[in-house]
């Protein structure tokens, strides 16, 4: 119904791979990520804080697992491990050098995941479906093992529960939640641009190849296990990434017990609910994990049922697991699907889809 | 230096410790073996089938004698898993058949948290007892520790696996579903209907649940925590492989084993509690060598 | 029938366009100067002018390949050195066959530059047509498309002597042939680099060369009867009226077309060429005729020529894709568009509109009408352009409601386009408008439509007494369709001449016009009007039998067959409503309200192909159907109120067998002529 | 233009691509290939054929480094080994479609095309996330390659549509795009007509010949339809279980005794 697209030709190449291909999606999305930036002049300390940073953290994180489980085809359940492995390597490197910049900081510890990821993705060449899952797990583990027992990398603190040292840009103070906010969305946006790029050029390409069939892959010159282990770097340095972050801009501690089995999965939703392969699914799926249980903390306060905190973090979760299993029958490609059968539905408007 | 019978000591608590992971595992094994799919909700199913039994107990024993409930008990709960199946075949495996396997993988997990809400929110998160009537004192066999209820877990274990594998060759159900987990095609022509099958087979992991949740319940109380157990149950499935019923006591034996030996021997020199992740290293080390565990099927590829 | 200078003494009917001197017509500025005659003098000024500026886009590997003006000019001066040297000279003809690509309207350009004319053939023609094309125009040169076009000349190309060179645009599947003279546009083009290099002055000199009183292009027509006739159009002809009618039409360099009709046809040379150059909007060519729809939707062309079939095609699909939408879609839909039907052609007219309804049309628009026409690819449309058959009124109007400004053009090949055209703020679905512009229009005794402008062409090629059976001294060139000046000065046309009968009262007859009135109505199928020498009119009439018996069936009327369906009094009922509207519309028809539908019947029997009572397209074969039914024909004339009949049926099953009836016959009710406009 | 006549017309070039010397494979006790020894010359298109099981689809996948003969040698380029990966195969030149599709189902037509030219990506990936340098203009060359393809095989109205969504005689074609856009020197095509129907057949026969003359490249096909072999081939190899019985111009193996008894005579 929105768009007016007729008239607007593509003359060359670069013109038709754009991202945004339509002009109309395109302005759409830059008013977008525009008006995201202008958000802290608006928003409460509490969404800044609690929904929208969490928000952006996860999104990364989240397409962190989709390059490796959507586009590469490769399920891990050991996302928590990458995060806790970024957040560790952060940590280390702010106290340990600290004339680092927070930015460099970050980066360097998502390559530290990037290394670790490459390493537990050496058995993906041999392991593949529901065994490399669970092999998975032996990261995610081990990992969460290695950061509980080994005194190191906790800087020998007793209490095991840390806080990250303030954060600073330039002798700027980075501290408050809009600050906070704006380079996490600056870090998302990023991320968001080099993953899609990273998709739709020629790595994405060998990565649904051995996705999509490993066999024929190999004939056209796709080595597996190179392929592979890229996936796992750059899957691991986003992940890696989303950690540091959410030590950084989020929680300001720093504790293993934060990136455990259940944040994995928890991802790992984000990226099923959202949509395996998709880049844009991750942020849907991100908002649905974070908004759903705040919006039933809501629906129960409005019904007066407030009060029952056990009850109603149970009822939570089991609406949560129905909403999870109605979704992927009503939709297994998931809101990604979706938002492409509305944006289709709008284009042919008023025709029926 | 550990004296040789302390070694062995600790090696056979491994090993009736490894038998109830078997247990755990034996109903993912049935599931995928039937359907392909990795049931993450087992974990979810051995939680409410204890729970479930302990409820039933608790009003059995109100009504009659402790024997007479114990039985009536199991039977209720029995029925109440084969109902799960039941539900569960009709409101998640038919309408995502056909959709590839990750996705039914994570219905599964929605379906964990379905459970597992819902329980609680019945039966709250209190430890609940179970009492199985066995006494918890070990017997000792010159000089060696056994714990009794270990030693009925391991013979349950394997009571189940006899039975599985005389159901499975020996009658018509058994054998369509053997069918079923080479091709669905050729299940459909025996006549039996893959819904059925599934009915049957998530009822056979729920009982496979129902005795993993009692063993483990009268260890260690009934409560949520024992969901969790499910976790440890995974090493055992890839290192017996996903679609054997006999490497599933093999890996649970290997995996307990190994795991008691290592925390034992190992653990203390690295920082201790590598409990958590000695199973899954180990199994992913024999992956590196067998990548289909060591009695799965081999995949061939063909072209 | 008397000659054609006799009628020019009819100054009582003649009527004259607007801007009668299309001399006077401003012209763009870019290609203002009075010394670009030729379309390649015009190509060589804009590619200086206006150098960077799209002159062409096609469709290939998936994106619109854009060429400037300046790199058309380029390519039109290699393929000109390259025909050159394989010896192409002036006078020559170059045949065209193949789709609408840029290399085509290049190679015209370079055809045109050396003084060769360009002879472009539909390019779904069978090979016994292409041969006779090219036999006539006594082409040296063809340019094919591709191997399949390559393949049908060379099966003909024993009987074509004059035929020295075939090049052809895509080489593939081309490359083992080992035929003399056959080389590839690329290889051409190669040798036209080498004769530039040699002598490069040599393109410009024979563009200076050329004048507008030269022979630009070719064109045949397929005509009714016989084989096609090659008219000859001159740059004059062509210029004058493509300026003037772009002035009219008041088109820009920032229009664009879609060149998606037959090269062959005058009007794709007309807007896809002869226009573009001279008012320098973008072409835009088609990847493939499967893909036209997208093509269509992509480009979004603001300048539109489209025969009926494709209007009524899409409003056709319009209707059915709507017919799949949910309740609340279809509401939505259905109201909005009876929103635009009240209001819509009044606000494009610019009549006075209420502002609630100019609110709601506003709503409809950003809801319905901008998605709807964005959709199929006409949001865009300035000029729309409809032409050759009639195209019904609701099909008229439901474009013009949405906001397009869709009009007819009547006009030939040998007008160069345009006799008749409505103007933007006068126009009605019944006629095809006032002349246009510097065209003169006036009709013979028997009510032919004569014309005289500068667009008339020189001659028939090689033909001349079809030239001049055509085309007077005076210029005056005859239609051959007959038409009527409504009161308001709008000319219709109302069927072709040697139809046109009259009614022994003189008055006149136009079976065809009365027939597709008839036809308007959904439970009229066909009809066949009689009356030339006659008293009076009557008429056959075929039922639509879906319509009717659905007709029948709500109203409980109970039938066993189409004849018994045909016979019944309900239904005659009907019919006899309707043909009394007809009348009443004929009434208001100064020339036409004597040629009033007197009695009628209706048939027992469809009227079917397989019987040769239609062709196979449809068309009714008068002379068959007054042998076989000439009893019920003068029964009609009789008085009796029936009549008994049988004839030779041809069943759905393909058994042949008698049909038998008891046939009634119909007064109808005639009006008074009321000449209402 | 009948297909024959057009095969007559480009005379196959002199010399070997590809030779396979005494080559022999089992798996476990089924001897699959057994001694074959055969050439192909570069541009010439060269069938294989034989009965179900005759070993035909081994011997791709040994040229194509899916599987590793336990004895002979290859010679391709003039380099001979005892094996050649299919990473080594693909990079040298060798390109081939399967008998049961094997494309990414998840991709597009094009991308699917597109991924035929992985091996010529010189980009890092650093590159291609920043969209900076080599990555762009490789990615948009790369873009106008496939698209002469798509022009080539007549698919480019299926150019975005995800190939798991199309008839089988088109994924068909869009395989073959895969394997064209890889730019082979030896094209290896398993039974490119299975499960046509007669028009498509006559089209990808066009096709084949079209390639050979627009590609250049020397062609191996496995295919039933004798009819179409004999048409389309200059040189035909005849194996039965796994051993080669015949192999020379059509003319010859039509009359060749063995085939007729073994292969053709079988077949009637």
């Amino acid at each position: 119904m929105f768009y007016r697209d007729s008239g607007l030709i593509k003359t060359t190449y670069k013109a038709d791979r754009a991202i945004f291909p339509v002009d109309q999606d395109r302005w759409a999305i830059v008013a977008l990520v525009g008006l995201a930036f202008l958000v802290p002049a608006v928003a409460s300390e509490y969404w800044l804080s609690s929904i929208l940073i969490p928000f952006f953290i996860f999104s990364v994180a989240a397409i962190g697992l989709n390059i490796l489980v959507g586009y590469a085809g490769l399920l891990s359940l050991g996302t928590g491990g990458f995060m806790a492995v970024g957040a560790f390597a952060a940590y280390n490197f702010a106290i340990r050098i600290p004339e680092l910049n927070i930015i460099v900081v970050l980066i360097l510890a998502g390559l530290v995941s990037a290394g670790v990821g490459i390493i537990f993705g050496l058995p993906s060449l041999r392991i593949k479906g529901f065994y490399l899952a669970v092999a998975t797990l032996a990261s995610q583990f081990f990992i969460e093992w290695l950061f509980v027992r080994v005194p190191w990398f906790t800087n020998y603190s007793t209490s095991g529960v840390i806080s990250a040292p303030a954060v600073q840009i330039f002798g700027y103070d980075m501290s408050g939640a809009a600050q906070r906010y704006l380079i996490v969305l600056a870090m998302t946006v990023a991320v968001a641009v080099t993953a899609k790029n990273m998709v739709r050029s020629a790595i994405g390409r060998s990565w649904m190849a051995i996705r999509d069939m490993d066999v024929a892959a190999e004939i056209i010159g796709v080595r597996p296990l190179r392929t592979k282990l890229v996936a796992f770097a750059v899957s691991s340095f986003y992940c890696g990434l989303a950690g540091a972050m959410w030590v950084f801009f989020y929680i300001g501690t720093v504790e293993p017990q934060a990136f455990d089995l259940n944040r994995s999965f928890q991802i790992l939703f984000m990226v099923i609910i959202g949509g395996l392969g998709t880049i844009v699914g991750c942020f849907f799926g991100a908002a649905f994990v974070i908004l759903l249980p705040i919006l039933l903390d809501n629906l129960f306060a409005l019904l007066g049922t407030g009060g029952h905190a056990d009850l109603l973090s149970h009822a939570q979760m089991a609406i949560y697991g129905a909403l999870i299993i109605i979704l992927l029958i009503k939709e297994p490609h998931g809101m990604a699907k979706m938002w492409q059968i509305f944006r289709q539905r709008m284009r042919i408007w008023p025709f029926p889809y | 230096m550990p004296t040789p019978f302390f070694v062995l000591e600790v090696a056979l608590s491994g090993l009736l410790a490894g038998l109830l992971y078997s247990l755990v595992a034996l109903g993912f094994v049935l599931i995928y073996k039937a359907s392909g799919v990795f049931n993450f909700a087992q974990g979810a199913l051995v939680l409410l089938a204890a729970l479930v039994f302990v409820r039933a107990t608790e009003i059995f024993d109100a009504m009659g004698p402790a024997t007479v409930g114990f039985w009536a008990a199991l039977l209720a709960t029995m029925a109440v898993m084969v109902l799960v199946a039941a539900a569960i075949e009709r409101f998640l495996l038919r309408p995502l058949v056909n959709q590839p396997p990750i996705t039914l993988f994570m219905a599964t997990i929605g379906l964990t948290f379905l459970i597992e809400g819902i329980s609680q929110m019945i039966w709250g998160s209190r430890v609940y007892t179970l009492d199985l009537g066995i006494p918890d004192e070990p017997w000792i066999i010159h000089g060696l520790y056994i714990g009794k209820i270990d030693l009925f877990a391991a013979a349950v274990a394997i009571a189940m696996v006899i039975a599985l594998a005389v159901f499975f060759q020996f009658t018509r159900i058994g054998r369509a579903l053997r069918a079923v987990s080479d091709d669905h095609q050729a299940a459909l022509s025996i006549g039996i209907p893959l819904n059925f099958i599934w009915v049957v087979v998530w009822s056979l992991a729920g009982m496979a649940a129902l005795f993993a949740g009692l063993v483990w319940g009268a260890k260690l109380g009934v409560q949520f925590s024992i969901s969790v157990v499910a976790l440890k149950a995974l090493p055992v499935l890839i290192l017996g492989g996903f679609t054997s019923i006999p490497g599933v006591i093999v890996g649970g034996i290997l995996i307990g084993v190994s795991e008691k030996l290592a925390e034992v021997f190992v653990g203390p020199v690295v920082g201790g509690a590598i409990e958590s992740w000695f199973a899954y290293v180990l199994a992913l080390a024999v992956l590196l060598v067998r990548p289909q565990g060591l009695f799965g099927e081999k995949i061939i590829e063909r072209v | 029938m008397p000659a054609v200078t006799e009628e020019a003494r009819l100054p009582d009917l003649s009527v004259r366009g607007a801007a009668s001197d299309a001399r006077a017509a401003p012209r763009d500025q870019a290609t203002g100067s009075e010394s670009d005659d030729t379309f390649p003098k015009v190509l060589l000024r804009r590619a200086k002018g206006h150098a960077s500026d799209p002159a062409v886009r096609e469709k290939e590997f998936g994106i619109w390949q854009s060429y400037s003006w300046s790199e058309v000019a380029e390519e039109a001066e290699l393929l000109a050195c390259g025909l050159a040297s394989l010896g192409l000279e002036r006078g020559d003809r170059v045949a065209l066959l193949g789709a609408n690509r840029p290399q085509f309207y290049w190679a015209t350009y370079a055809i045109q530059s050396v003084g060769a004319i360009p002879v472009p053939i539909y390019q779904d023609s069978i090979a016994e047509e292409a041969v006779h094309i090219l036999d006539h125009s006594g082409a040296s040169f063809v340019l094919a498309e591709d191997q399949e076009q390559i393949d049908k000349v060379l099966s003909v190309r024993d009987h074509l002597p004059r035929l020295s060179g075939l090049i052809f645009k895509d080489p593939r599947g081309l490359r083992s042939y080992a035929e003399p003279g056959l080389r590839s546009m690329e290889e051409v083009r190669a040798l036209g680099i080498a004769k530039r290099a040699a002598d490069p002055s040599f393109f410009a000199r024979a563009v200076a060369e050329g004048s507008g009183g030269d022979v630009a292009i070719i064109c045949y027509t397929s005509g009714t009867t016989g084989k096609p006739k090659g008219v000859v159009l001159t740059f004059d002809n062509l210029i004058a009226t493509a300026s003037t009618m772009a002035a009219f039409e008041g088109l820009t360099g920032s229009d664009s077309v879609l060149a998606y009709l037959p090269m062959a046809w005058i009007g794709d040379h007309f807007f896809s060429y002869a226009q573009s150059a001279l008012v320098g909007f973008p072409v835009n060519c088609p990847e493939s005729g499967a893909t036209l729809m997208t093509d269509l939707r992509e480009v979004g062309p603001t300048y539109f020529f489209a025969p009926p079939r494709i209007f009524e095609s899409i409003l056709t699909d319009v209707t059915i894709r709507m017919e799949n939408a949910g309740w609340i879609k279809r509401r939505l839909f259905a109201f909005f568009m009876a929103v635009a039907r009240s209001t819509g052609v009044r606000l494009l007219e610019g009549r006075p509109v209420s502002a609630g309804q100019r609110l709601l049309y506003g709503i409809g628009r950003l809801v319905v009408y901008a998605p709807l026409l964005n959709t199929l690819g006409l949001r865009r449309l300035r000029v729309a352009y409809t032409a050759g058959e009639a195209l019904g009124p609701e099909i008229f109007d439901f474009y013009r409601s949405l906001g397009v400004n869709l009009k007819q053009v009547y006009g030939q090949t040998e007008s160069s386009v345009y006799v008749c055209v409505h103007a933007n703020d006068d126009v009605r679905s019944d006629t095809v408008g006032r002349p246009a512009p510097g065209v003169e229009v006036r009709f013979s005794e028997q009510g032919e439509l004569l014309y005289r402008s500068p667009g008339v062409f020189k001659e028939y090629y090689r033909t001349e007494d079809a030239t001049g059976d055509a085309k007077d001294e005076g210029g005056w060139v005859r239609s051959g369709d007959a038409g009527i000046v409504t009161d308001d000065g709008h000319i219709k046309i109302i069927d072709r001449a040697k139809d046109v009968g009259r009614l022994l009262s003189g008055s006149l007859f136009a079976p065809k016009y009365i027939e597709n009135k008839l036809k308007f109505f959904p439970s009229i199928k066909e009809a066949v009007a009689f009356g030339d020498g006659r008293q009076n009119v009557c008429a056959f009439i075929n039922i639509e039998l879906e319509a009717v018996g659905n007709w029948a069936e709500r109203r409980g009327i109970s039938f066993t067959s189409y004849a018994d369906l045909a016979g019944r009094m309900e239904v005659y009922d009907l019919v006899s409503g309707q043909i009394e509207e007809a009348n009443r519309s004929l009434a208001r028809e100064l020339q036409l309200a004597g040629a009033q539908i007197h009695r009628f019947l209706i048939l027992p029997k469809e009227l079917d192909a397989d019987d040769g009572e239609l062709t196979r397209t449809r068309k009714v074969r008068r002379r068959v159907i007054a042998e076989r039914y000439g009893a019920l024909i003068e029964a009609m004339y009789g008085d009796d109120d029936s009549v008994d009949f049988e004839t030779r049926a041809t069943f759905e099953d393909g058994r042949v067998g008698i049909v038998r009836a008891h046939v009634p016959i119909r007064q109808a009710r005639t009006f008074a002529p009321e000449p209402v406009r | 233009m009948t297909p024959a006549s057009a095969a007559a017309h480009a005379a196959p070039a002199t010399g070997t691509i590809l030779k396979l010397d005494d080559v022999s494979l089992s798996f476990g006790g089924i001897k699959a290939v057994q001694g074959v020894t055969f050439d192909i010359r570069p541009s010439e298109i060269r069938a294989i054929i034989g009965p179900n099981g005759a070993g035909k689809s081994s011997v791709l996948n040994i040229i194509n480094g899916f599987y590793r003969p336990q004895r002979g040698t290859i010679t391709f380029k003039g380099r001979a080994r005892s094996y050649m990966s299919p990473y080594e195969a693909a990079r040298g030149g060798v390109a081939r479609t399967f008998q049961n599709i094997a494309l990414f189902k998840g991709m597009t037509t094009l991308d699917n095309i597109l991924s035929g030219r992985l091996l010529k990506v010189r980009s890092s990936v650093f590159e291609q996330a920043l969209q900076v340098g080599r990555a762009v203009r490789e990615e948009l060359d790369q873009r106008q390659h496939v698209e002469r393809i798509l022009d080539f095989l007549e698919i480019e109205h299926i150019r975005k549509t995800p190939v798991g969504q199309l008839p089988y005689g088109l994924q068909k074609r869009v395989e073959l795009g895969r394997a064209l856009a890889m730019e082979p020197d030896l094209l290896l095509l398993d039974e490119p007509m299975a499960g046509m129907n007669l028009e498509e057949k006559e089209d990808m026969c066009r096709f084949i010949l079209d390639v050979r003359e627009e590609f250049g490249a020397a062609i191996a096909l496995i295919e039933h339809d004798i009819g179409v072999v004999m048409d389309l081939s200059d040189r035909i190899a005849v194996l039965e279980y796994g051993r080669l019985i015949a192999d020379g111009a059509p003319e010859q193996v039509r009359n060749d005794p063995a085939v007729i008894a073994a292969y053709l005579g079988a077949k009637r």
